[in-house]
C-alpha cells in the first residue's frame, strides 16, 4: 500500500525547454526506472518516472497538457502530492551498458547511470527533437566518459535520431546491453537495431495509468500490465507483443494506433 | 482425490476462483492471462452499449485494508469488445461476461451480444456504487431487478448472474427478486460506497468524489450478505469482498458461496493468488479427508 | 487563539470529541473517566425501558482493521440508569443520553426520563445493525424515523440528536426526515452490518450470528455518508466511524461534521485518545492560523 | 489485535477435585496475571487466566459451570480458541514477597512464583475450602521454600480462611509485598490485614467480561475496566474504590452484591 505522501517542493530546475525538474524528499526505496502517480487536486493523477533517486528525489517534466504544465509551474515552497513508488524497475546490469534517452525518457534511464560504480561500464546516448530540448548532457558526463547527444534537426550533437546515433555508437564499441526510455516508435527502431548488434537490452513503455496496482487494466500491452509487470521490459518480452510499436489502447480501452 | 471442480448453475469451473469484473478484464489478454494465472473463469470488465471514457484521474485510493475506485465504467463498448471476447474464448478461457446499462431492454441487448461472443454466462452490473444511472441506482429495487432479469434470461439461453450490492437495508428481498425472476446465480458483493478526503489537499481525492470500498476491510460485509442470501434463496450464490487467502474464500464457502470472485487481492497479493486460493483449499480438503468442495457450502448455518 | 469549542445545536462542547454510545458507557463513573480523559462529551450507552442482559459471548471479535460486536445492547433499563448520569453531571461531564425502542411513544418516555436526569441532548439510536425490532430496523423507514423525532420533541427541550446507520440506499431522505421532523442534529454512521465466520469452528463467530463492524475499515464509509448529508441538511452532523488520529477527526470535520464520537479507537489506541485527536487539531488551527475548528466544517465541499 | 488462535491441546492435568489445567503451545507473551477469553464454540466465550506462560502455556479451570465443565472435559489432542493475552499482569517486584492463592485464584498467581530468580524471596500461601480442592501446591516447592496451605475444614494445613493463614505468616515474618488472587471477599481481608502490618499489594480481580479490549465497559468497577485497567490493581487503587468487596456489576450492568 502506497500511502498518498505530499512533500514540499526542495528545488526546482529548469533542464530545457519545456522540461522541468521538482526534487523533494521521499523516503522510500525506488529502484530506476519505476513510477510515481502525482496529484494534481482538481484537475489529475498521472505518472511520472523519478528522475533523481537520491535522498532527494526528483521528477522532470515535460509540459505537454494541462497537468503537466501546472506541475511546471510549482515553485520551491510549494507542495505536491505523489503515490508510489509503482513498477518493475530497470535491472541492474553488469556489462558495458549503452544508455538510450528520447526526450522525457532520459528522467527515467539517468538513474542507472547514477547507480553504476563504473563510469567506464556505461555510456549514454541523448537525443531531442532540436537543441533547446536536450536534457541531462551536463548530468550524464558525471557518471560517463562517453556521452554523445543527437538532434533530429542538427541543432546539437548529430543529426538524426538517438535511434541512428546508438547504431553508431553500437559500430565503434560492443555494449552488453542497452537500457532505454522515450517514444515508443523510438524503442522499437533501437530493439531492432540492437538485435542486429546482437545486443539485448531493457525498454520502458508509457501506457494509459490509472491504479497504477496492477488491479483497473487500463494500461495492458497485450494482456501485460505496464504499471506492475512493466513499465521496463527486456526486448525479447515486446518482441512476443503484438502491439509494441503499434498500438495502445484509448481511455476507453479501445486499440488505437501509437 | 479432493476435487476443487464446481458447477455453478451449469458453468462447470476446475476451481471456485474467478476473476471479479474490472479487474484486468478489458482485454482478451488479460482476462487470458488471470486464466493462465489459475483462475477457474473470468469476468470481463463491465461493458455498455458504447465506449465509455470513465471519470478521470484519481480513481484509485490505496488504503491500509483496501482500495476505494471510481473508474466510471470505462469500456469500449459492446460492438468492440466482441474481439477481446473471441481471444479469451479462443485461448481457452471460461469467460463471464458482464453488462451494465440502465434499462432492461439494453441489459439484455448487451447480454445476448456476449452470448454470440461465446461467453459462458452473463454477469448483470445491477451493484456499481458509483456511476449515476447504473449499477446499484437500478439494483435496490426489488420490481426494477426483477424486470431487468426478467428480460435478460428471455434473450439468452446460457446462465445468467446478477451481481449485487451490499449498499441497501433491502439485500434479501433483492436476492428473492433475481431468484423469482429466473436469475441462476447471485453473486455478492460488489464494493461498499465510501470516499476518502485528503486533509492536505481539504478535498475528496477520488475525481468522481464517492467510490466503491473493496478490500479486506469489505469481507466481514460480503460474508454477511453471502450468508443472509443463502438463507433465503436456493440458486448458487458467488461469493466476493476481500478473499486474499484460501482461509478468506473458506469463509465465504462456509456461507454458502459456491464459488469465490478475487479483485483487489490482484493488486494486493499479485496474479499468483488463484493459484495459492487453490493450492490452500485443495491442501484443505486432502486433510480433512473431503472428497469435494461443495460439501463445504453453506456449512456454517446451524 | 485557536479554539476547539464547538456548539452542536446549542449543545456547547470545550472540544469536538465524544464518547461513542456503548463504548464503556454503562456506567457513571466510566463515563466520567472518559471525559477526563479529554472528551468533550460522553454519550452513555443506549439505554431502554427494562433491564436487557444482552447476547451471551462472543460478542466481539478482533479483526486487523476493526471490530465486529454484537452485544445485544445490554443495559440496566432507565430506572436504575438514573443514578449513573447523575453521577456523571455532578462530576461535571457533559453528558448525551443514549436510547432505543421498538416505538415512538417509548422513545419519548425514555428521552424524558433522561432530560430529568440530566443529560444535556439525547440521542436516539435508529441504527443498530444487529438487535431485530430495533435500531436500524427503524432507521431505515424515512417514515418511522419522523414518527420518532416528532414524538421525541414534543416531549423534551433539550437538543435531540438522532444516530443513523449506513446500512441503507435510503441515507439522504432519512438525514431529510429528521430534519424535518425537528432533530437538532445527525449522528452517522453505527455500525456497519458484518460476520466473521471461524473456518476452524465451522461456524459464525459471535453468538448473535451478525454484528457491526466498527474502527478504521468503516471510516470511507462513515465519511462519505457525513458528505453526502451534509449537502441535503443544515443541521449540524456529528462524525462517526472508524476515527483514531486527529486528521481522522479532520476528515470528517471537512466532510461536514461539526464534532465527531470516537469509539473502537477507545480500545485500539486508549483513553488518550481524545487528548491526541484534540492536541493534533489545536496544533492544525495553530500552524494555519486558523482562529476556530467550525471555520473547517464541510470545507471538502466545492 | 488479537488474532483468535485455535490451539492444540497438549496436555490434561487433572490437580485437584474440579480443578483441570490444559497445556497448548501459544506463541504470544505473556505476564503473570493476565488472562485470555477461550471460546466454546456454541456456548460461550470466558476469561481465563494463565497459570503456565512458559513456552507450553496453560489455563487452569474450576468447574463451576457449563463452560467450565465443557472445558474440563477436553482431551490431548482436541482444540481451542483463545484470544489475548489481556491486561494488566502482576509486576515484578523487587522484595521478599507472599503470594496468597484463594481456590482459583493460584491459576493467576502461580507465574509470579516461576518468574522470581531467586527461592527465597517467595513465599506462598494456599487455601480452599477443604483438602482435594487444594491445587499447585507441589508446583509451589519447586519455587519456594516456604509453601504454606489452609482449608477451611482444616482437612489439611491450617484450619481457617488463607487470609487466617496469611495473617500468620506475615506475623512470623517481615514481607515487602502482597501478591494476591481469590475471590474478592478473600482479597478484600487480605487487603486489610497487609495494611496492618505495612505490607502493601496487588490483587487481581474477576468481573463480568466481554470485549477483554477496553470499549465494551462490562467488566467496569468504579469507572475503571477490569479487563485493561486491570484485573491486577495495586491495593490503594482497590481503597479508592466504593464496590470493591462490596458490588459488582450484573450482564445487564445493574449493580448488584458480590
Ligand atoms: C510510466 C510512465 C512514466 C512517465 N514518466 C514521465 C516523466 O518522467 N516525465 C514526463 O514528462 N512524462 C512522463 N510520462 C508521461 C506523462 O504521464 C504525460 O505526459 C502526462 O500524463 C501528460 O499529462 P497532461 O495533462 O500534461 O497532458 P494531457 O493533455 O492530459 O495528455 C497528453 C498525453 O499524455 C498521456 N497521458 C495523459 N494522462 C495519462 C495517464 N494517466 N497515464 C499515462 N499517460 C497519460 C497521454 O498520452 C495523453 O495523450 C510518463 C508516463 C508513464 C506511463
Ligand atoms: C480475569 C479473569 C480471570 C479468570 N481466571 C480464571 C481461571 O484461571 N480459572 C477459572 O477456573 N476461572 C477463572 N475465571 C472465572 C471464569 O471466567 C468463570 O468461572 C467462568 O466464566 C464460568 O463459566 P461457566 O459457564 O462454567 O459458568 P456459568 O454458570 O456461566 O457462570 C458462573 C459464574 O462465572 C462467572 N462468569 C460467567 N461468565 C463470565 C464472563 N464472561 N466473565 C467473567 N465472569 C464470568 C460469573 O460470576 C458467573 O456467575 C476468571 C475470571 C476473570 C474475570
Ligand atoms: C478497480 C476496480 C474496478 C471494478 N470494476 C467493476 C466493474 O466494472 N463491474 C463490476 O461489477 N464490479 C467492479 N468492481 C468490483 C469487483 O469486481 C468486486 O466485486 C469488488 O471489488 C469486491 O471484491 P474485492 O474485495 O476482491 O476487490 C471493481 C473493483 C475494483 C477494485
Ligand atoms: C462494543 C460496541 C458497542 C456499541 N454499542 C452501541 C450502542 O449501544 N448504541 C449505539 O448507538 N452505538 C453503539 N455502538 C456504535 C458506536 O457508538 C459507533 O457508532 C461505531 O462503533 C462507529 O465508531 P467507531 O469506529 O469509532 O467505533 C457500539 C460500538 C461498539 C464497538
Ligand atoms: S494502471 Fe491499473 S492495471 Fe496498470
Ligand atoms: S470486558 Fe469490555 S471493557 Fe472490559
Amino acid at each position: 500500500m502506497h500511502k498518498l505522501a505530499f512533500l514540499r517542493i526542495k528545488e526546482t530546475v529548469v533542464e530545457g525547454k519545456g522540461f522541468k525538474t521538482l526534487r523533494f524528499m521521499f523516503n522510500r526505496k525506488v529502484r530506476p526506472g519505476q513510477f510515481v502517480m502525482v496529484w494534481i487536486p482538481g484537475v489529475d493523477e498521472i505518472p511520472m518516472s523519478l528522475s533523481y533517486l537520491g535522498r532527494i528525489k526528483g521528477i522532470t517534466i515535460r509540459e505537454v497538457g494541462e497537468s503537466t504544465k501546472i506541475l511546471g509551474s510549482l515553485k520551491v515552497g510549494d507542495s505536491m502530492a505523489i503515490r508510489g513508488p509503482f513498477g518493475r524497475g530497470f535491472e541492474r546490469l553488469s556489462g558495458k551498458t549503452l544508455l538510450v534517452c528520447g526526450g522525457a525518457g532520459a528522467a527515467a534511464v539517468l538513474p542507472i547511470a547514477e547507480e553504476m560504480d563504473n563510469r567506464e561500464r556505461v555510456d549514454i546516448a541523448i537525443g531531442a527533437r532540436t537543441k533547446d530540448e536536450l536534457i541531462f548532457e551536463e548530468r550524464s558526463k558525471m557518471y560517463s566518459d562517453n556521452v554523445r547527444t543527437s538532434t533530429d534537426d542538427g541543432s546539437e550533437g548529430c543529426e538524426g535520431t538517438v535511434v541512428d546515433l546508438a547504431k553508431h555508437m553500437m559500430k565503434e564499441r560492443k555494449y552488453d546491453f542497452l537500457q532505454a526510455c522515450g517514444p515508443e516508435s523510438m524503442l522499437s527502431s533501437l530493439l531492432k537495431v540492437g538485435k542486429e548488434h546482437g545486443v539485448s537490452g531493457q525498454f520502458s513503455l508509457e501506457r494509459f495509468m490509472r491504479c497504477g496496482v496492477g488491479i483497473c487494466g487500463s494500461c495492458v500491452i497485450n494482456g501485460k500490465r505496464v504499471c506492475t509487470d512493466g513499465p521496463v521490459f527486456w526486448g525479447e518480452e515486446l518482441e512476443s507483443m503484438s502491439d509494441f510499436g503499434r498500438s495502445k489502447r484509448d481511455e476507453s480501452g479501445q486499440k488505437i494506433g501509437l | 482425490m479432493a476435487s476443487l471442480r464446481v458447477n455453478v448453475a451449469g458453468l462447470v469451473m476446475e476451481n471456485p476462483t474467478i476473476l471479479g469484473s474490472g479487474i484486468i478484464g478489458e482485454t482478451g489478454e488479460s482476462l487470458l492471462s488471470a486464466y493462465k494465472a489459475g483462475a477457474g473463469a473470468v469476468v470481463t470488465k463491465s461493458i455498455g452499449l458504447e465506449a465509455r471514457k470513465g471519470y478521470s484521474n484519481p480513481t484509485l485510493v490505496e488504503l491500509p485494508f483496501g482500495y476505494l475506485n471510481a473508474m466510471g465504467l470505462p469500456n469500449p463498448g459492446i460492438e468492440s469488445f466482441g474481439e477481446e471476447v473471441l481471444l479469451a474464448v479462443r485461448g481457452g478461457a471460461t469467460v463471464i461476461g458482464s453488462v451494465f446499462a440502465s434499462e432492461a431492454e439494453v441489459f439484455a441487448q448487451l447480454s445476448s451480444k456476449m452470448e454470440a461472443f461465446g461467453v459462458s454466462a452473463v454477469e448483470l452490473n445491477l451493484s456499481c456504487p458509483h456511476a449515476s444511472g447504473y449499477g446499484m441506482e437500478l439494483g435496490v429495487d426489488p420490481g426494477v431487478v426483477r424486470e431487468i432479469v426478467l428480460a435478460v434470461k428471455k434473450s439468452v439461453t446460457i446462465p445468467v448472474f446478477v451481481k449485487l450490492t451490499p449498499n441497501t437495508h433491502r439485500i434479501i428481498e433483492i436476492a428473492q427478486a433475481v431468484q423469482a425472476a429466473g436469475g441462476d446465480s447471485i453473486v455478492a458483493i460488489n464494493t461498499v460506497k465510501a470516499m476518502a478526503i485528503s486533509i492536505e489537499a481539504g478535498r475528496p481525492i477520488l475525481s468522481n468524489i464517492f467510490g466503491g470500498l473493496s478490500g479486506p476491510a469489505v469481507k466481514p460485509i460480503g460474508v454477511r450478505c453471502v450468508y443472509e442470501m443463502y438463507d433465503v434463496v436456493d440458486i448458487p450464490i458467488i461469493g466476493a469482498g476481500g478473499i486474499e487467502t484460501w482461509q478468506d474464500a473458506l469463509e465465504y464457502i462456509m456461507a454458502g458461496a459456491v464459488a469465490v470472485q478475487i479483485g483487489s487481492g490482484i493488486g494486493r497479493r499479485g496474479l499468483n493468488i488463484f493459484k495459492e486460493v487453490n493450492f490452500g483449499l485443495e491442501r484443505y480438503l486432502k486433510s480433512r479427508g473431503i472428497e469435494s468442495l461443495g460439501e463445504l457450502v453453506g456449512t456454517a448455518h446451524a
